[in-house]
């Protein structure tokens, strides 16, 4: 079927919900008004007010009942309304979700899916327009997944439900809608920490993620002449380095775009992998095409703070000009 | 040791213990006018004629601001909008009770709060239009909305503390929503004013829903007040759709507060219009639910108060609503003439003093926005409504 | 419109709003056994005789237990240890109250909790001495120790929502001090279970201190069961020095909870002990205080009720004690053979399959601790005391 | 006069008490007790419980609390007893303590202080014994400082108690009490921003901060023959990328040292910092001596994962042999 990226999750949780029993979709408005983005569309109607539950405006709750659920053998899927509104759970993924199969030694495991969208771009309130993905980044047992295609989301999310551990699953929100493309019907896994070469190169490695990919994607198509190796990272954590140093050492040049403001950013991770292991192949630094480091503007001016394709374009140029 | 000492709790062994439940508590819901047009004459608060008439006619004023906003919205003239429609009363009776040296912290509903205390309509207007620029709350001793939901309650408990210790004569006022007493943020701020005896009203417009979550399905609970009992301060639960009995709700409770009780007040009203202009509420509730709280409409029950009191006679309501029009035309021009927003701003006023690196970023970004025009093709300095 | 139509509230108004607050509810304190050695016979719970003693027991064995860990801390052969001397009667009850489907949430002090319920003396020791195999929790049906004060409420509420749908004969139980009850996970998941009614029973021992704040100072709440109001579910209050009555108590609510009302209870006790080893409770409490809470000892006041019974006389406490200290003995010496750690350790059982890069991070580390064997000079497996 | 890490801090909260009286401490166990590692310890004899409070077991209280103090007038310093317990309070830092001053344009300012022992090796239970200092880094708007010596514990709490803006200051319990130095007596402020250079040296830069320093410096010590500059960062945020940049572009060489886990830790922002700068000075990848990507172990393994001596030996010479 052709799909959008909210269609390609709506089928994703439908599939899943279909296949194990003890898969259970909740969050705030999710059952009875299908979520605020559709995302959760008719699962109340197929899968019944068991299954299907909307949640208290509890953060912490949703997070940790998602963990209750899993370590007794539930397949959680929480919803966090937007990314924004993860902070105030950010202890339960830290303090319990995270750990708790190291704690017990593998005794009790937490099998649990947060689905969230995250990023800036339509025009919504203070706090509505977050990419913290770096932090999630460096808490050691939490999985973090940033699809940017309806594949990709579907078979990612497939992935991410039935992995064995936690995963925080980030939603690009601005391109939910943006595009439709051919999405298999049924059921197909896209595994978790392999990234996705899009466009093969020999130039210059571009890498990013989510709705960060489509800015990317259009500076690149803007840009004669350069040859780009366009990697969608897709799995913040674990990361692929393997597939980015390789591709480093192949073009000896990389410009990392992310959402988020650039100072603590994941583009540092990237970069001290290049640097770990494909230093001496570099002919000029990784550039870093970032938010800025302020809190995303609101809706009036968070043009300007988003990555437009011409910056991108700007630095993609000089690193291959460097 | 025996192994396994432990009897089998499945099999039932009889056991009583007394438990304590929310039957327990008779939670009264304080009104002064009855929707049958009768009221209580002893509980009238002692308010002069044109002070009854302003209360009406910024009732009026609520109601209409939230039509042109949301219209204004429908035409992509402004961001996503948060409508108070049926909570007028609510909005307006506890703006009333407060004093100018009181902080407010708003939630988003409470356009008329926020104009009573100062803050010009066409900054709430381009508030709404999401310009950094409008949250400075000129005029209004306003912290900036919790959009956040419930993240303001421990905030205004710190403030509540300082006017403690300066032994002021204000309050720190949170307006929430029934969806916020959910929140770990809303407990922690509250148990702690209650343990600081802090000067803090938590003034709870409890409209029915968190967007499309019934309260019944929020809580266990069957009131918001019932949760001052576990924090040992004072609730009080009154009928939000009655702006006299919400003004003398919300000066109890200032009173109590200012004498070192912090009060959790819970205003049953009912959000008439949608969630925001984003929402749509027939995916969650009957058209019925609205037109029988139709019925029970705040401003309606006010004029009634007003007209049999004689008060109303000097209200020329097509007058007011014509200048209050006005006011909105005026406010959309003139925020339709603030100036476009240089970029310096989205950089600005995070730092008393900006950092070296974001100094970098801003000159970078400058440079790079003279020598790619075409930047201004991906940016729009206006909602998309 | 009037620029300033705000009466000014600084000159009172009077406002006559009613409030309710915790003086309009009666908690009661449910006991079985007075201090002065009288009970209610009523009460008493349904147990055969050697249950009766079997609960004497187990409560010495905690005591016992925590001296000898607290001994041997001192002596630097553990880690911190909470002891929970003073709360026998609390833990020992509630853990008779439960069946082995029940999950349990642990906080720390309730070391015969968890033996009663299958782990092992060894792993206790284990656990204390920052063994992360210990967590294991085996043989017991054991959450991890909510190290994270009030952390694993929400997370009980999640497992007793799973209960729920499985249709389980069983509760998720936490226990938790007093102190927990300050924060917003307590809150946040004891609200939701109330939306679910959920099988959970939230246990607080209200041992009156979160390390040095008096419970009087966490909250303005004249007890922690009221707390249940504002998340309508039921609440008891018992006397947790009594074990009989927290047994019954603790049926009770798992009775209630499993009927689809999950339970607040609130035991009452007095920690005596120092908050941790690493606790001087005389920088904030008199002395005489615990002396006062002495006099309650919970072990005493049930050794008079089983003297009175008639029960005692099967019971040769020294020989009750000498067990125990054999059984502390023996699980010193196993724990003591544990086998040294290898390192690996700390790289397993975080993830299902050890991504590559931590699959290196251990390679390159076991190279390195083979290349410098200096490095075990930096390692200290044991705890320091 | 001699004073521990853990004496400079009391110092510095009694010179700053007595200065301005508008400073108030606060936080679990601070006031009667003194804190359970002593840092409050005198301040409400002194100050008067008005001042001078404990609070209740509520982490995002604390903070918020803090919060609305200083956007009030007031001068916060909240204490958080032990960094793993900062995450509840996580929200209040990124929605309203960083962005307040942003949120109302400057009209309401949030001038407080978090101040919250940090890192392992103490012996403690889990959880009391993590260093997230990378992921407050990445909060705009929020300062995050960790110093690593009595003289500077005490000038840099009495800057950030000072600034006009929020503060998290991360104190390196390991070692409160390890040592003592001369600290002076009376007010003095060491500047937050600015990394300072220990050690002046040709060979390599090491860069490390809080307790890791001391393990640095002792790694230092132990090689013979290498001509190491020594930086200790001070400053987690704002970054003082130049005294980094200027270092590596002298030595051509570096290795950081955190204890946070690896993904994801500050190493990563400070190679890409000197990715941007110094690319071409550099005559070998950046090293990285960090924890392992696993929650700090409980404490009969806790020596493992700490970065210890040998460790930092290894990275230094191997990147000064490379
Ligand atoms: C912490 C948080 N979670 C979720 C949201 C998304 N959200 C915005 S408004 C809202 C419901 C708020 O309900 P209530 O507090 O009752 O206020 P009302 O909108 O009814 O006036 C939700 C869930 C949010 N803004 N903040
Ligand atoms: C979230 C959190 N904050 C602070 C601490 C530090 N701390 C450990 S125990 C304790 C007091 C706990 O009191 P209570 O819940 O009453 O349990 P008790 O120790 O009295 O049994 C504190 C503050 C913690 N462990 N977790
Ligand atoms: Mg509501
Ligand atoms: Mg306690």
């Amino acid at each position: 079927m052709q799909a959008t990226i909210i269609e390609a999750i709506n089928d994703a949780l439908h599939e899943e919900m279909a296949t194990d029993d003890r898969t259970l979709v909740f969050g705030q408005d999710v059952a009875e008004s299908g979520g605020v983005f559709r995302a959760t569309e008719g699962l109340q109607e197929t899968f019944g007010g068991d299954r299907v539950l909307d949640t208290p405006l509890s953060e912490i709750a949703i997070v940790g009942a998602a963990i209750g659920l899993a370590t007794y053998g539930y397949r959680p899927v929480a919803e966090i309304q937007f990314s924004g509104f993860l902070p105030p759970a950010f202890d339960q993924l830290v303090t319990n979700a995270s750990r708790i199969r190291w704690r017990t030694r593998g005794e009790l495991t937490a099998p649990m899916t947060v689905r969230t969208p995250y990023g800036a771009g339509v025009r919504a309130l203070e706090h509505h327009s977050e990419s913290l993905e770096a932090v999630y980044s460096h808490i050691p047992g939490l999985k973090v997944a940033v699809p940017s295609t309806p594949h990709d989301a579907k078979g990612m999310l497939i992935s991410a439900i039935r992995d064995p551990d936690p995963v925080l699953f980030m939603e690009p929100k601005h391109v939910y809608r943006s595009f439709r493309e051919e999405v298999p019907d049924g059921t197909y896994t896209e595994p978790l920490g392999e990234a996705a070469v899009r466009r093969e190169g020999e130039d210059v490695t571009v890498i990013a993620w989510g709705a960060m990919m489509h800015k990317t994607r259009e500076a690149v198509d803007n840009l004669d002449g350069i040859d780009v190796e366009l990697i969608d990272l897709r799995s913040i954590s674990p990361l692929d380095r393997e597939t980015v140093v390789r591709s480093v050492k192949k073009t000896g040049r990389c410009v990392v775009v992310h959402e988020a403001p650039k100072s603590g950013g994941f583009a540092g991770e990237l970069i001290a992998t290049i640097n770990d292991e494909a230093l001496m192949f570099l002919e000029a630094p990784v550039e870093r095409v970032t938010g800025f480091d302020v809190p995303v503007p609101l809706l009036a001016m968070e043009d300007f703070y988003i990555p437009q394709p011409p910056r991108i374009e700007e630095a993609i140029t000089e690193t291959v000009n460097y | 040791m025996n192994e396994d000492p432990r009897p089998a709790p499945a099999r039932p062994i009889s056991a009583d213990a007394e438990t304590v439940s929310q039957d327990d508590v008779d939670v009264d819901t304080y009104r002064i006018l009855e929707p049958d047009g009768s009221y209580d004459a002893e509980r009238l608060p002692d308010l002069d004629d044109e002070t009854f008439r302003e209360l009406y006619r910024w009732m009026v004023l609520q109601r209409v601001f939230d039509n042109r906003a949301t219209k204004l919205q429908r035409r992509g003239k402004l961001g996503t909008y948060a409508s108070g429609r049926g909570q007028e009363a609510s909005i307006i009776g506890s703006a009333f009770a407060l004093s100018d040296q009181d902080r407010i912290f708003p939630y988003g509903r409470e356009a008329g709060t926020l104009l009573i205390h100062g803050l010009s309509m066409r900054d709430l207007l381009l508030y709404w239009r999401g310009l950094e620029d409008a949250s400075r709350m000129d005029g209004a001793n306003s912290f900036g909305v919790a959009i956040s939901i419930g993240s303001h309650v421990p905030v205004v408990t710190g403030t509540a503390w300082g006017m403690k210790l300066d032994d002021a004569d204000s309050v720190a006022f949170a307006n929430l929503g029934d969806g916020a007493t959910s929140t770990g943020a809303f407990h922690e701020g509250i148990n702690f004013a209650g343990v600081l005896d802090a000067p803090a009203v938590f003034f709870t417009q409890n409209n029915q829903y968190a967007i499309s979550l019934p309260f019944e399905e929020q809580t266990a609970a069957d009131t918001v007040a019932q949760k001052a009992l576990g924090y040992g301060i004072d609730g009080i639960r009154v009928d939000g759709n009655d702006v006299l009995a919400v003004y003398n709700a919300v000066l109890t409770a200032r009173e109590n507060a200012m004498d070192g009780t912090p009060t959790l007040v819970e205003a049953v009203t009912y959000r008439r219009a949608a969630h925001t202009t984003s929402d749509d509420p027939s995916r969650y509730r009957e058209r019925s639910e609205v037109e029988e709280w139709e019925k029970q409409d705040p401003l309606e029950r006010y004029r009634e108060f007003l007209q049999s009191e004689g008060l109303f006679e000097a209200i020329d309501e097509e007058a007011v609503r014509e200048e209050i029009d006005e006011m909105f035309d005026d406010a959309v021009a003139a925020a339709d003439e603030f100036a476009e927003r240089d970029v310096r701003e989205i950089f600005e006023h995070l730092h008393e003093e900006m950092p070296p690196e974001l100094r970098r970023q801003l000159s970078e970004y400058e440079e790079l926005l003279d020598e790619r025009p075409d930047m201004y093709e991906h940016i729009e300095q206006r909602p998309k409504g």
